[in-house]
């Protein structure tokens, strides 16, 4: 039987947590926020290049959902994946050394911004064709459940990639299988300019998923307790031997698509609206309503991160490229396995 | 009428905008080329000219939306399929392949496929091993499509009207490194028919041919051999298929001498057929063996000199031409 | 507002259809069956070559569909396509000439059993890649709808291709765009040896379809009259400006997927319990037991049909194979459009 | 141990059910490998033997099960995925390239995908345009995969086992016309690396090199030829990637004359790539150009007639090195 808990409404305000575990989603979230202005910024400087698709409004869905994760669950991400890596460990030297193109970076500066990947984190990617990691996500659920180990996979998409037909034929057979792995979609109601409506029939992705008779519900994306609350209920089925589910992140990218976006198609007013719901303005205002968060104790905090993120910009700069003699060293594997 | 000035980028629209004026029957879809304004910025302000029922957002699905191409074009549309890059065409090409190049054919020459299917290709903007690829080669490999690849302002301003005008499927392909090369643009009876080669500089010493992207990196070299007394004859293909081999082939028998500049992976490279060719046809007029600058065969990488490491560059090209003289000499 | 015909059962018994039109739906269905039997003897004989999918027992379904379309609609097909080929009236001399791979064929002969086209009677193949007509049926739509033509598209499919992502996208787009398209499924429950129980989470087609906001119900694919009915009402709303629709026809075909099929999937009990529905053998019983047909007619329907298939064997046996040298004939047009 | 006689089919259907016995990371999946039995028949009984926990049926969603055979490969797993045929292969590329081919390097090599892609290829079954071609280069075209064309009896009974044990991906291609050619399997030990390339015949005039479905064709031209006595050395390439480069040029060096013979249309094919690189390292031993026996360039039609005069045939062979060898003496 799967575990239906799409009834189960997570108020912030109700939930029991710990109030130290609920600061330190608050950090999470805080630290991808302060990382990725600061890519924003190593941008214009041309210190970081190509694509860079920034997770600001969404750092709820990552930081809620890794929560769920033990070490040896597995973990693929889109290629706006930064909040995906950081949340779920990675160090920050090296996403950011990544992004610098560096050798040290995750990839040894091969992937950039895009593919990020980190197989001791069990965390393989930075996709960036658009659904292209369903399947893949799927097949390592398929060796785990051969192996009867009894890891979880998750795998991130945007409401986008629900279109294209990898996201049907994965759902399928991740329930024709009875797999373990849970689908996260994250709908910030736009891929790229394109609004939701303009590239779903249906809507409510949830519902799509439960078409395929998934267990499926969506939540608040901004709320990373409710995320959090709800991907600790799935994983769990998952883990039980339930067989695969999907939860819908509603949530909002506050930035454009990528650096080019001029973002035309939307109004400033939405924008305006959505951050005003932020999830680190919200969870921020919830501990300091409640006393649990002083001044001090937030300035130290943004200190912190900030420390790291210097930290992380020294290490990236003060990195080697790669040699380019090394250019070939992994187009194929050196021997046998 | 004066002769503008344009972007590669503005030359593709105002050909864009041209066409549909000219027939109705002309409507671009494409992810993103509404709203958004085409993810190069091809497209864009065109959705507030011609509306979202002649402008058509997509959603994601390559397959889905290319195969929609190819069945509006059998009911008397003339569609223009923008896919965002070639990279994400492989999610399309059953339909390319199977439907757009197939059906005449297959189907005793009943049914007419009148399509152009427009993307981005190639590297130089660091966008890693997903976005940076050439794959022209395997498309001109498929019988029943044309393929070309602009490789100037001006074939961007008028080849994509001819292509409209082609009644067979054609692929276009436009090389992200030349959306911003701007230029002025000639009278359209100054630009010559789609499937012909151009010599794009007359020499005598050797036939520098390539297309798309590669084109001013080879005129660079050109230019720079020149200084060197070296005189090298650029010719730029424009159509991948058909080939003008008869250009090709005049070129090789004056100068006795190939090289083939290609951003395509080097094993089975678009740069293997024209040696293949040329080796084939003008083997008693070579002085030298027929040789080709390709990419590196790796999935190309992130960072600058990496992707620089990987793709055709002058200096790479320079030092082919002076080699392949220098060999000569030797033997 | 979309026409719900879900909820109207169209008995066989109860039904008002004027009885020439009933024996005329037996006999198109007869032919599609007298031909198919002489094919898989003119197989062994080795006259046909290639694949060769029969439609014995399907035969209700593109009869049915067919009398719902007028002329000017279009229809796709599958590899499965003699009986839509033929129900929807091109030419049996033309049909048995094409699997001749003779020039007089539908397609000069290039196309055999799988690739059967005439676009005079607007019926655009025969298509060999599962679910590969899909999009191109939506596009032709498109093409209509801009046009303002008031044409129906059916296209053909069977539950198998509802697993590949084209029915993904073009169910999508179709609803997205509101398309004029009817997408018959014809459920037969198997993909070559593959049971639906294997390739479908959700085995009801209909249902996946109505999670796209398609209006979309199952009929008895073995009623020749409740299909028509189906397919009238429905192509009657997309006429009316209402927007796609799915038809699943539960059918089953008596005869392995190709000539090559050894059937090792199925139980010999299950086909048989089918073949006791099959769809002429039914409507046959209840024109008998209501003295619509008498053994007179029924012979004289049956020899009808044989000349008919007579003839068409004597035209594909005396007509020449394409010359070599027009093999390049239609690679390309000839001339601008 | 005696050498058994056996078809290509059963040499396959040994070879899987052997890996599978061998290891139990190895499973097979695909559409129809199970209860049907493999489309070829290839599978048959394999799903009785290990049950549908190691050979599993797919739904058709090439995608989708050729990522989720990349995935488990990645998760541990030593898969072989089966597609039906290489012209369904064209709906699961994005997943082999963009994702097979590329995740090892783009990750700064920390990612193993160890994983076989099985398929069908080829004419010669009167199968028509959408079921009949020959992909086999677009895939030789590809960094970060192996791919491989097994030709004999003996390379279907050992490559496979050996693809299994590479570390990489590997596409593996099995032509449709050689599933029921039987031969007596020779020991292991005399099956040589699957990467190079084997001197099938020993020759002087003119060096034929082929792969997969059109070896037999090439051997059987040798043979007449020899009867108007000319002396052909055949090479079968085995590995279309790598290539062998070493055995072909050999080859070259000692005849001075080439000719490949390849089923893909010639525009963009294999051959070509072969032709340029022996024009590229071998000029000057050429004693004629390098010449290339391929497929007319339309989609494949029905007719036996029409398929046939579309795809290689020795009468073509032995024209080609007749004429080959008269032109040289002309000029
Ligand atoms: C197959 C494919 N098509 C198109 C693209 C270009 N592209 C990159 S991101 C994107 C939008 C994706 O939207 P969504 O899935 O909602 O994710 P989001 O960016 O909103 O996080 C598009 C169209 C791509 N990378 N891959
Ligand atoms: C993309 C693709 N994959 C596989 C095949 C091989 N194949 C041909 S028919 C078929 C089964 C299709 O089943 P279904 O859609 O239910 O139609 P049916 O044959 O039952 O009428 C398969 C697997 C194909 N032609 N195309
Ligand atoms: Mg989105
Ligand atoms: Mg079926």
């Amino acid at each position: 039987m799967q575990t239906d808990i799409s009834k189960k409404h997570t108020d912030i305000n109700k939930i029991h947590m710990d109030i130290a575990h609920i600061k330190f989603l608050f950090k999470q979230m805080l630290r991808i926020r302060r990382f990725e202005e600061k890519c924003a910024e190593l941008y214009t400087q041309e210190k970081i290049r190509g694509f860079l698709h920034l997770y600001i409004g969404e750092e709820a869905v990552a930081v809620g959902i890794m929560q769920a994760l033990k070490p040896e669950d597995a973990v693929f991400g889109t290629y706006r994946e930064h909040g995906h890596a950081l949340a779920r460990g990675l160090s920050m030297d090296k996403v950011m050394s990544e992004m610098f193109g560096k050798v040290t970076g995750s990839s040894r500066g091969r992937g950039g911004s895009m593919h990020i990947f980190d197989v001791e984190k069990q965390f393989y990617g930075g996709n960036a064709i658009v659904a292209g990691a369903l399947p893949l996500a799927v097949g390592l659920a398929l060796a785990n459940k051969m192996q009867n180990k009894k890891n979880v996979v998750v795998c991130f998409f945007g409401e986008g990639a629900v279109a294209e037909g990898e996201f049907h034929e994965s759902l399928n057979l991740a329930k024709l299988w009875h797999l373990p792995i849970l689908f996260v979609c994250e709908n910030n109601g736009y891929a790229m300019g394109t609004a939701l409506a303009i590239s779903e029939s249906e809507q409510h992705i949830f519902r799509k998923a439960q078409s395929y008779g998934l267990a499926a519900h969506a939540v608040d994306g901004m709320n990373v307790v409710e995320v959090e609350s709800a991907a600790s209920q799935y994983c769990n089925s998952i883990r039980n031997g339930d067989g695969p589910c999907l939860l819908e992140c509603k949530t909002y990218r506050f930035r454009g698509h990528s650096m080019f976006d001029t973002q035309l198609y939307r109004k400033a007013d939405e924008v305006d609206e959505w951050k005003s719901k932020g999830p680190i303005k919200k969870l921020k205002r919830w501990l300091e309503a409640n006393d649990k968060l002083s001044a001090d104790e937030l300035i130290e905090i943004e200190d912190e991160v900030a420390a790291e993120i210097n930290q992380a910009i020294v290490f990236a700069e003060g990195s080697p490229l790669e040699e380019i003699s090394d250019l070939y060293l992994g187009v194929y594997a050196e021997e046998e396995s | 009428m004066k002769s503008q000035t344009l972007t590669y980028r503005e030359a593709l629209r105002i050909a864009i905008e041209e066409a549909m004026n000219a027939d109705e029957r002309v409507v671009l879809l494409g992810e993103d080329v509404g709203n958004y304004g085409g993810c190069y910025a091809v497209s864009k302000g065109l959705s507030e000219t011609f509306g979202s029922n002649r402008i058509i957002d997509t959603p994601l699905s390559e397959s889905g939306f290319v195969g929609a191409g190819i069945g509006a074009a059998i009911g008397g549309m003339r569609p223009i399929v923008e896919i965002m890059t070639v990279n994400f065409s492989l999610l399309a090409l059953d339909q390319i392949v199977n439907n757009a190049a197939t059906i005449r054919h297959m189907s005793g020459n009943q049914v007419s496929i009148p399509l152009v299917i427009r993307m981005a290709t190639g590297a130089g903007k660091q966008l890693a091993a997903q976005h940076s690829h050439s794959f022209e080669n395997w498309y001109a490999h498929v019988p029943g499509i044309k393929v070309l690849a602009p490789a100037t302002v001006a074939d961007a301003r008028y080849m994509l009207g001819m292509a409209l005008k082609d009644p067979n499927p054609v692929m276009f392909f436009e090389h992200v490194m030349l959306y911003n090369e701007s230029a002025a643009i000639p009278m359209p009876e100054d630009c010559p028919d789609m499937c012909s080669a151009l010599v794009r500089q007359t020499g005598t010493d050797i036939s520098l041919v390539t297309y798309g992207g590669s084109l001013p990196k080879a005129l660079e070299a050109a230019r720079q051999l020149a200084q060197q007394n070296v005189s090298v004859e650029v010719i730029d293909l424009r159509s991948l298929r058909p080939l003008d081999t008869g250009t090709l082939f005049r070129s090789v028998e004056k100068t006795h001498r190939l090289i083939v500049v290609d951003e395509g992976w080097r094993t089975g490279s678009l740069a293997g057929e024209l040696c293949a060719l040329v080796a084939e046809n003008c083997f008693w007029s070579l002085d030298a063996p027929p040789i080709r600058v390709c990419s590196e065969e790796v999935p190309i990488p992130y960072p600058k000199h990496l992707e620089d490491a990987v793709t055709p560059q002058v200096a790479k090209i320079v030092e082919a031409v002076l080699g392949l003289l220098k060999q000569e000499i030797v033997s």
